[in-house]
């Protein structure tokens, strides 16, 4: 026995810890901050704990830039560390810092206490890691519920309200659905080639001439529903928007930001990498839901009252957009992808960093009528606000414009022109919800009754925003408005820098 | 006794946790049949794994329990934290986030 | 004899899933689950896969179902199990309509697939598999990121139960744990916490819950006049 | 100074004037208004003599002189100059032009000298002069449209001079948009010539033409008319008549000013200055002649039911021009200007003394009000005796000589031109019985109550309210609305011409030039004056006529004289001797004289087909297109399909965990159904 | 002497910048003082442009974008050097009437600081010879004027303002898709540049082109507006402050018709022959509609703003008629308009002061009494507006119409119907708030000196052109004979080869 034993033993995996060091910080930060966060005294948990969070995040982001330009293979096969990871982690780690600081003071942290919610927004950036790295459908899957898990956990964190407990157990029930199905796909692609390994998988489709068996088919399909659920796309969005009104806000800029580029980095790695084979077939179907995701996502944000809910149906939106670049298939459709991730997120997040400082000032919580009489108040928010929101409608000289700019070209330079001209006809329509905040920001007046002078209560969630409304939000949430802002115009205007970073965001993918 | 018999299986029970999803109120209940769906994959995994004759498909069902396990945890953290705010336990009645 | 047994565990799989599916009483549920685990390890042992058959008898049916077990004991969800099950009939046909067509398509795949191994039995195996061996060189070497990240997520699965879960999350915390911001406003403690107390005496189940507007409208004054005050 | 500077000097003194005025603004006095503007005139004429000397020294196959400034426009091959073209057609105008405008800036000065817009009228009747002079001046087409231009603007500012009369802006309105009507005509017509020959210079486009088209060449046939339709609306020829009338609203020194000596006589200038295009387009030439035939009768026939004195005259100017029209469009030129001259004369006279009439009667224009003015204004009843005599030419006044060689030339040509001939001469009776029934009705009879307060006090009657004879009852004032305007109608004091000497003085000389001015171009030869100095501009004429038919001359100076002498006994008759067969005339032919008094149901015909489909369209355009197309169809339409998708979207969201889930598994199975159909 | 266009280009922005940061009071003075210093600059350029080479001068050219391919390239042609002096008058009037009345709401430097931005949007759209740079200029210029809009416009500002916003946005973003896709499409997978002296050397097929020149067309004719496309004026216009409306009314409907002579014709000739027709049809549309609308409507800034429509008709048919002359006369009319109608914007608001608030026509009346030079300014503009001869407007006209004429001489005869109506709206609108008995609620005072700072200036802008049109023409001839010869060429090829072939033209 023990002979065989011996014969039998493998050689030990070759672990790259350089390589792995983005993730060993995230994971290392993560625990320290689950310990600190033991702690007696009420400023280290307050005050340190997001501390180690912030340096977690500042040292992935090291590591990250310490990693530029390689191109490795990690552990056995597992993970693919390459431009698009790092520069995806990038975008990660950086709504990290914003959603760190946008959490810093925030309720949602004292509710499940600090230690414990940073510690799970770091492990959820772990996961995204490892979802956009892997390249092993096992790892995947793993990523995929290594970044689910604490999300749930986070956006129940306000476990005093119900409608963060609602928006958890909803995401949790519906996501557990998308697990599913992706895991069922998952179970077919493996059982057409036979392989976990996405070139493996690849290859064994065009050994076994395999793009048209249904069971393979079936697979990309459950797959193809699976990642269109994660990353938010119409029919499969139907979650976003009440998770991320129900979610604590800071939870939801996060989620907003990282998730979307996990579920990205995510898709284009199985779709582009692992089943490229069968594009001819799964193609027309992203371009559906990318033409389903852009017209409900900007239909469905029309006249919402809450900030967040219409933020999460622009998000959808966006997310169609960013699926343009996908569904084209090329180099360039990837760098946009990237570059638009990146420069989507500003806007993203300044928004809701104007969005949390008016929930903690005004008694409206995320309604528009927080944002009433805001030019006057706070002009320095309302500035940030009007750039995040022409941003986001993709007005020139912001970021916004940058990356669309960047998926039309792309789009056209692939031949879908129609495709680029669809979307800036859709996102037309969100100027019919962009827009009126920034007129809500400037008119003038304040209608009587409503504003938060007059002090009329909130109706839903009540106490705590109530409690809250009084006095300023902290410095930290205008300090970080105002960077994104400008970045916003900078990129808005010298977006080389942008274009630069993701230029060779595909090397790796094999694309044209 | 072929493979394709264990992924008839499989694929019914997946549609009976897809179903249960569906149809069950009881927030618990989902739970179950969420358990359910996951383990048809597992079901499916382990028959291609047995086709195949890799062992990956078996490692695959064990992350997955792992998962699953996970999943019910915080699914259950969720419905008592719910429970404790005296909030019905009912997935029909949790519509406050609509529209 | 595989032949029949195979029938035998599916059918009791298949069972087992449609009485979670159908049965009224959560209890009767979870309890329906454990015998379609059971089932479904049989199965895993049918295709030679012995370790995960015991890890899924071990993990799941046990740990896991005694977890569940506690939760609807403490939830209570059999008080009105009619309630709890009421699907209205257009419901239920759009459910079963979807899931058959869903089943169809999925058995068209299996059947209609070009894959010749599908219809055989499988593999010769070599004599290693399913072993814990083979398992565990397998999680030590191509698979060790999964097997590491696993443990990740109980980690997760600990934070998240304790957090939602725990008690220190709830509203009847001690006034001295609660933020300067809250600290300085006198916040009176409204019913229905759900303190173990109100659990006992049955508050919630048997009396109506308070109106949380009315709540929030009696919190809403002292608060608003002792911000004013700090101005 | 050379030829090329004096006419821009004859230009620059109305602009000068008008500027000085308009910058001074109420810093002057009236006086000093009427001063400066009628000096300005005055300036003009001499340089206009001065112009006609230097050019009457040029070599008689060489009287063409063109001065330009600068380019306009220079590019494209399109070439326009600020340049002028003077010739002795243009010469003999400026003279007629500022020569009567100065009399009649000296006639305003009186006779506006109390209403409180005298800087605004003496500027604008400068500029009115300054325009008409570029116009006739203008050395090529575009320069020509740009004065045409002018002129229908300085006609509308001084038709509606005076404001806030309702009438008076309508009217002016109307006069401008038919004379833009005009105007798009003219340059449509420029445009049709460009076209072929690519030039705009006089110069260039006469000495072209014949090589440019065929004769009778149908471009040039359709560009000829299209300028016709310009000359028709300029000088109130049927169908583009309706104005002329209505801008009897502009006091009346402008009706006599612009709606009898210069402006209505643009047309007529033009057909004289493009005589050669014309010529070569012979179908357009008759056009125009007949054209002018039918206005001259139909005007005239108008004029003998009208009983607004002042709308007498302008249907008179009417028909009058209607001749001049049929005469230079048949290459009766030398008649046609005769006419033009010796009307310019003694219809700025007639409108005169209409206006010291009117302004003895209060401001009441009705010829039913007035009688027995004879004896309260002895000078202006001479005067329009004068006036008179010379319209209905009677034999040895003006007019008689000119209507005559006129008439001659045109009957000289032969063939279908005799009907023409015919019609001047029923045209001449008609002329001979409405001057005359004007003059009865006013002068005769039993002075008025306004003519007996002139013979008592030696003042002008003054109403207790003005009122606006065009709205209301004509002869009723207490039915006719109210003037809200302190300005006065023409003044709050009326001045007439025996009080006035400004006015005396101007009426004067032109009562003297209506009764000789056909001295400078007597019959059979006798002197050719107008005819000599004209011949270098129409030497190149290709019209053959028989101009030594003195039989023909005898015979028309005979009717002429008979059609007089008849018509004038039988209006005697009529008004004097047995007052009430006009009535009794009325009475037996009630369509007819409704068909007149209607004035041939022209203005009904244009708000019928013009005027109301247009403002329906616009109407329409704006109550039902808008709003059902543009914001209903095109903003509703898209907006709604948004807004019914962003309702589907909310319906779907519909907070349900249970629908949620069943929505992704729907999904799914679609997405499923479309893999295997890909698969299979 | 050498001059930086990027001086003159960020000018009105760093002044509006200034006026932000500085003391309020100051900042309408310091917009003041911008916009005049950019008028110097321009007129410098005016007179330091040399008239005789032509073509384009004072080029800056910066690599922007380099992945895209995008340039910083600004550059004064004939076709531009005339509209920019318009720009900066108008600009400049628009500073001055902040004098007459200040807009409220105590934000002046805001004010300040958006007029700058919008007017370097608007000189960015005009010096731009690059493709991307010039739809971004173009769709930039649009934010600064939401903001006006919203923050000092009228009472349903928001849902006027959002209604224009997303009306243009359509077409300029698909005019977006249109630039990329051209410059990708002539890169044929090379690396794109999108200069547009680079592009039109290489025309792209025809299927391309005609989507394409499509996409620019409706950006143009929405941005104009053009019938049918007008839906947003009545409610835009209507809610704009009176400065803002002035320059958006004057400058950015030029900015589409320049960008039909800059971008469109040039890039994409075969399309433009082939939608020669639809084009024209639409100008014409837009020349009936317009006027008689204008004539019926009773809201003193609709009957400007319909008049508006019209006259960008009429701009539209002269620049299709691919006739140098029609161009030429189609520039002219961009600067005459801009003048006239910005003029006449700050006449409606002087009125409106009269008039006790009112900007209706029917509430006017009378108010030439106490005003006598007003109602002679006024009445110059009115002529003006008709295109009366002699004026530099009918000039244009004319050579519109003569252009016309040469190509399409039905659409000339149609056109020509339009100045008729010209002539009864505009005498209607000069009439019935100058004339008629005074309205109930008029004051009549005469001009202030403030307010005749505003508009003498422009009036004698409108006489010195309308003596001297050559002035604009020169240069305009220089700069549509390039634009329009592509289009020419086409036009002359295809019918020579239908001559040949005999088939119909495509």
């Amino acid at each position: 026995m023990s002979f065989s034993l011996a014969a039998a033993v493998p050689a030990a995996p070759v672990i790259d810890w350089a390589g792995l060091s983005p993730l060993l910080a995230l994971l290392g930060g993560a625990i320290l901050a689950l310990i600190v966060g033991l702690a007696g005294p009420r400023t280290i948990r307050t005050q340190i704990v997001p501390l180690i969070a912030l340096a977690t995040f500042g040292a992935t982001i090291g590591c990250v830039i310490s990693l530029w330009g390689q191109s490795i293979v990690l552990i056995e096969g597992a993970l693919q560390l390459d431009p698009l990871t790092l520069i995806l982690m990038l975008v990660i780690c950086g709504g990290g810092v914003v959603a760190t600081l946008l959490a810093w003071r925030d309720q949602a942290a004292e509710d499940i206490a600090h230690g414990e919610f940073f510690s799970l927004m770091l492990l959820g950036a772990a996961g995204m890691f490892v979802l956009i790295a892997s390249r092993d459908l096992v790892t995947t899957f793993v990523g995929l519920e290594l970044l689910s898990l604490p999300l749930y956990i986070l956006c129940a964190a306000r476990v005093r309200e119900e409608r963060s407990l609602e928006a958890g157990l909803k995401y949790l029930i519906i996501g557990s659905v998308g697990s599913a199905t992706v895991l069922y796909g998952f179970a077919l692609l493996y059982g057409a080639t036979g392989q976990t390994g996405y070139s493996e998988i690849a290859a064994a489709i065009e050994a076994s001439n395999l793009a048209t068996d249904p069971l393979f088919l079936t697979g990309v399909a459950m797959c193809t529903v699976g990642f269109a659920f994660k990353a938010s796309l119409a029919p499969f969005h139907q979650w976003t928007p009440d998770v991320y009104e129900g979610a604590p806000t800071p939870v939801t800029a996060f989620m907003s930001v990282a998730t979307k580029a996990a579920a990205f980095g995510a898709i284009i790695r199985l779709f582009d990498v692992a089943v490229r084979p069968a594009a001819e077939a799964w193609q027309p179907i992203w371009i559906a839901i990318a033409l389903i995701t852009m017209v409900v996502g900007n239909v469905g944000a029309l006249r919402q009252p809450s900030m967040k809910r219409m933020l999460a149906y622009s998000s959808i939106a966006q997310a169609g957009y960013i699926l343009v670049g996908f569904v084209l298939i090329t180099d360039l459709g990837v760098q946009a992808i990237c570059a638009y991730l990146v420069l989507y997120s500003l806007g993203n997040l300044a928004a809701f960093t104007v969005v949390i400082a008016r929930e903690r000032e005004t008694a409206e919580g995320d309604n528009i009528a927080a944002l009433r009489g805001l030019g006057t108040e706070r002009p320095a928010l309302a500035v940030v606000m009007t750039i995040s929101m022409l941003s986001l409608a993709g007005i020139p000289a912001t970021a916004g414009f940058i990356g669309k700019l960047r998926l039309v070209e792309a789009a056209a330079a692939a031949d879908y022109a129609w495709l680029a001209a669809v979307l800036v006809v859709l996102s037309v329509i969100s100027m019919a919800y962009y827009l009126p905040v920034v007129a809500t920001i400037w008119r003038g007046e304040t209608q009587p009754g409503t504003d938060a002078a007059s002090g009329v209560p909130v109706l839903a969630g009540g106490a705590a925003e109530a409690e809250a409304a009084s006095g300023r939000a902290g410095w930290e949430l205008t300090l970080v408005g105002v960077v994104l802002a400008a970045a916003v115009i900078v990129f808005g205007i010298i977006p080389q820098p942008v274009f630069n970073l993701v230029a060779s965001a595909a090397r790796g993918l094999g694309l044209s | 006794m072929s493979v394709n018999w264990y992924l008839l299986v499989s694929a019914m029970i997946f549609t009976l946790g897809a179903a249960g999803v569906m149809v069950r109120r009881n927030p618990l209940v989902v739970l179950l049949c969420l358990e359910l769906m996951l383990n048809a994959g597992n079901l499916a995994l382990i028959g291609f794994s047995r086709m195949w004759g890799t062992g990956a498909g078996e490692i695959f069902a064990i992350v997955v329990m792992v998962i699953a396990a996970c999943e019910v945890a915080i699914g259950l953290g969720i419905i008592v934290a719910l429970y404790r705010r005296r909030l019905p336990v009912d997935v029909d009645e949790l519509t406050e986030l609509h529209g | 004899m595989t032949f029949l047994f195979f029938f035998i565990f599916a059918g009791f799989a298949l069972a087992g899933a449609a009485g979670v599916v159908m049965l009224r009483n959560p209890f009767y549920c979870v309890l329906s689950l454990v015998v379609h685990l059971i089932s479904l390890a049989l199965l895993f042992l049918l295709l030679e896969a012995q370790f995960v058959a015991v890890a899924q008898i071990v993990v799941y049916a046990g740990a896991v179902m005694v977890l569940y077990v506690f939760v609807v004991a403490y939830v209570g969800g059999g008080d009105k199990p009619d309630q709890l099950w009421s699907a209205s009939p257009r419901q239920k046909a759009l459910a079963i309509g979807f899931a058959s067509l869903i089943f169809i398509e999925l058995a068209i795949a299996i059947l209609g697939t070009a894959l010749s191994s599908l219809g055989t039995e499988g593999a010769t195996l070599s004599a290693t598999y399913g072993s814990p061996a083979e398992i565990g060189e397998l999680l030590l070497t191509d698979y060790l990121l999964a097997f590491e990240l696993a443990s990740m997520l109980l980690l997760v699965a600990a934070i998240g139960a304790v957090a939602l879960a725990g008690r220190r999350g709830g509203i009847a915390e001690d006034e001295s744990n609660l933020s300067p911001r809250h600290g300085a406003v006198h916040t009176p403690s409204p019913a229905a916490t759900g303190s173990m107390a109100e659990g006992v005496s049955g508050y919630g189940v048997t009396t109506p819950l308070p109106d949380p507007q009315f709540e929030g409208r009696e919190l809403q004054q002292p608060a608003r006049a002792a911000a004013e005050d700090d101005r | 100074m050379s030829i090329s500077v004096t006419p821009w000097l004859v230009l620059a003194c109305p602009l000068a004037g008008m500027l000085t005025i308009a910058l001074l603004g109420k810093k002057l006095s009236p006086r000093a208004a009427g001063t400066i503007g009628t000096l300005a005139i005055a300036l003009a004429f001499v340089f206009a003599v001065l112009t006609l000397i230097k050019l009457q020294a040029l070599p008689h196959d060489a009287r063409v002189e063109t001065t330009a400034l600068w380019d306009l426009v220079n590019v494209d091959g399109v070439k326009v100059q600020l340049g002028l073209y003077v010739d002795p057609l243009s010469t003999f105008m400026i003279l007629v032009v500022t020569g009567v405008s100065t009399l009649i800036h000296l006639y305003s000065a009186g006779y506006m000298q109390t209403d409180a817009g005298y800087v605004r009228y003496f500027s604008y009747l400068n500029f009115f002069v300054f325009s008409m002079l570029l116009l006739v001046l203008a050395g090529n087409m575009v320069l020509l449209i740009i004065g045409w231009a002018f002129v229908g603007a300085a006609s509308y500012m001084l038709v509606s001079y005076w404001y806030r009369r309702d009438t008076a802006t309508a009217a002016g309105i109307k006069a401008f948009v038919i004379n833009v009507v005009g105007d798009i005509g003219l340059v449509l017509g420029t445009l049709f010539l460009f076209k072929t020959m690519g030039v705009l210079d006089y110069g260039q486009l006469f000495s072209g033409a014949h090589t440019a088209f065929e004769k009778d060449a149908p471009e040039l046939v359709i560009a000829m008319l299209l300028i016709l339709v310009g000359a028709f609306a300029k000088s109130a020829q049927i169908p583009f008549q309706t104005w002329l009338p209505d801008a009897m609203e502009g006091p009346t020194p402008v009706s006599s000013l612009i709606h009898a000596a210069t402006m209505v006589t643009a047309g007529v200038y033009l057909i004289g200055r493009l005589h050669v295009l014309f010529e070569w387009a012979p179908t357009a030439a008759a056009v125009g002649a007949i054209v002018g035939a039918l206005t001259l009768l139909i005007a005239g026939s108008i004029g003998l039911v009208m009983t607004d004195l002042k709308r007498v005259i302008a249907y008179s100017t009417m028909s009058q021009i209607g001749y001049m029209i049929m005469g230079v469009s048949a290459a009766a030129y030398v008649g046609g200007f005769f006419h033009m001259m010796t009307h310019a004369f003694f219809k700025a006279l007639l409108f005169m003394a209409a206006g010291s009439v009117i302004s003895a009667m209060g401001g009441n224009q009705s010829l039913n009000n007035m009688s027995g003015f004879r004896k309260a204004l002895p000078f202006t009843f001479g005067c329009f005796l004068a006036g008179g005599f010379a319209l209905s030419a009677f034999p040895l006044f003006s007019g008689f000589f000119s209507k005559d060689t006129l008439l001659f030339e045109v009957g000289a040509r032969g063939g279908w031109y005799w009907g023409l001939y015919v019609a001047g001469y029923i045209g001449a009776a008609f002329t001979v019985f409405y001057t005359w029934r004007m003059i009865y009705r006013a002068f005769w009879g039993e002075p008025c109550k306004e003519a007996q307060v002139v013979i008592e006090t030696g003042h002008a009657y003054h109403p207790a309210e003005h009122t606006n004879p065009h709205t209301g009852d004509e002869d009723d004032p207490s039915t006719q609305e109210v003037e809200d305007s302190e300005v006065g109608f023409p003044g709050k004091e009326h001045k007439y011409a025996e009080t006035t000497w400004q006015m005396r003085y101007a009426m004067i000389p032109l009562a003297i030039l209506a009764v000789i001015a056909g001295v400078i171009q007597l019959p059979f030869g006798v002197t050719n004056v107008l005819s000599s100095f004209l011949e270098p501009t129409f030497a190149n004429t290709i019209v053959d006529y028989e101009p030594d038919n003195s039989g023909l001359e005898a015979f028309g100076l005979a009717l002429s004289s008979v059609i007089a002498i008849v018509s004038l006994a039988c209006a005697y008759w009529i008004w004097v001797r047995k007052p009430g067969t006009s009535a009794a005339i009325q009475a037996r032919l009630p369509w007819l004289h409704k068909l007149f008094i209607n004035k041939w149901y022209f203005d009904q015909f244009y708000s019928i087909f013009v005027v109301r489909p247009v403002v329906w369209i616009g109407q329409w355009a704006q109550d039902s297109f808008e709003r059902v197309v543009i914001n209903g169809a095109l903003i509703g339409g898209t907006s709604g399909l948004v807004k019914a998708g962003s309702a589907a979207v909310r319906a779907l969201q519909t907070g349900l965990i249970r629908a949620y889930a069943a929505l992704v598994i729907g999904g799914l199975s679609v997405v499923l159904l479309y893999f295997l159909v890909r698969g299979l | 002497m050498t001059i930086h266009l990027s001086i003159i280009l960020w000018l009105p922005a760093a002044a509006g910048l200034l006026a932000l940061l500085l003391p309020g009071r100051l900042a309408r003075w310091i917009s003041l003082l911008g916009s005049l210093l950019v008028l110097a600059y321009a007129i410098t350029l005016l007179v330091d442009y040399d008239r005789a080479a032509g073509g384009l001068q004072y080029v800056t050219d910066v690599v922007w974008i380099r992945s895209l391919g995008i340039h910083y390239a600004l550059g004064v042609s004939g076709l531009n050097l005339v509209l920019l002096a318009t720009t900066a008058v108008i600009f400049t009037a628009s500073a001055l009437w902040t004098l007459v009345d200040e807009p409220d709401h105590g934000k002046p430097g805001i004010y300040a600081l958006l007029m700058g931005l919008a007017q370097t949007a608007v000189m960015g759209a005009f010096f731009a010879q690059d493709l991307i740079l010039f739809v971004v200029f173009f769709d930039l210029m649009l934010v600064p004027f939401y903001f006006l809009i919203v923050i000092w416009g009228g009472p349903d500002r928001t849902r006027a303002v959002l209604k224009l916003f997303m009306y243009t946005l359509v077409g300029s973003l698909l005019m977006l898709v249109g630039a990329v896709t051209t410059g990708v499409m002539a890169a044929n997978g090379g690396e794109p540049s999108f200069l547009l002296a680079e592009l039109a050397k290489t025309p792209l097929g025809s299927t391309a082109q005609g989507w394409i020149f499509l996409a620019f067309a409706l950006a143009f004719l929405i941005k104009m507006p053009s019938f049918p496309f007008h839906g947003w004026m009545p409610d835009g216009y209507s809610n704009m402050p009176i400065g803002v409306l002035a320059v958006f009314t004057a400058i950015l409907s030029k900015v589409a018709a320049y960008g039909f002579l800059q971008i469109a014709l040039p890039l994409f000739p075969d399309a433009a022959v082939e939608y020669q027709e639809l084009i024209m049809i639409v100008a014409v549309a837009s020349i009936l509609y317009g006027s008689a609308m204008a004539f019926t409507i009773d809201s003193a800034r609709l009957v400007l703003g319909y008049s508006s429509i019209a006259q960008l008709g009429f701009i539209v048919l002269g620049i299709f008629a691919f006739d140098g002359r029609g161009a030429d006369g189609a520039l002219l009319q961009a600067t005459n308009h801009a003048i006239v109608a910005g003029a006449l914007i700050f006449v409606v608001a002087m009125l409106s002061r009269r008039a006790g608030g009112s900007e209706k026509l029917s509430e006017m009346g009378g108010i030439a009494k106490g005003a006598p030079a007003f109602a002679a300014v006024f009445l110059v503009f009115s002529f003006a507006l008709l295109a009366m001869p002699g004026t530099a407007n009918f000039v244009a006209e004319f050579m519109i119409l003569l252009g016309t004429f040469e190509s399409k001489m039905t659409f000339a005869f149609i056109a020509a119907i339009g100045v008729a109506l010209a002539a009864f709206y505009a005498l209607r609108f000069y009439i019935s708030a100058m004339h008629h008995r005074v309205g109930a609620k008029v004051s009549s005072f005469e001009l202030t000196p403030r307010e005749g700072l505003v508009v003498v200036p422009l009036m004698l802008v409108v006489i010195a052109l309308a003596l001297y049109p050559q002035f604009a023409l020169k240069p305009a001839q220089d700069g549509t004979s390039k634009a329009i010869s592509a289009a020419q060429q086409v036009q002359s090829s295809g019918s020579d080869t239908n001559a040949t072939t005999g088939g119909p033209t495509p």
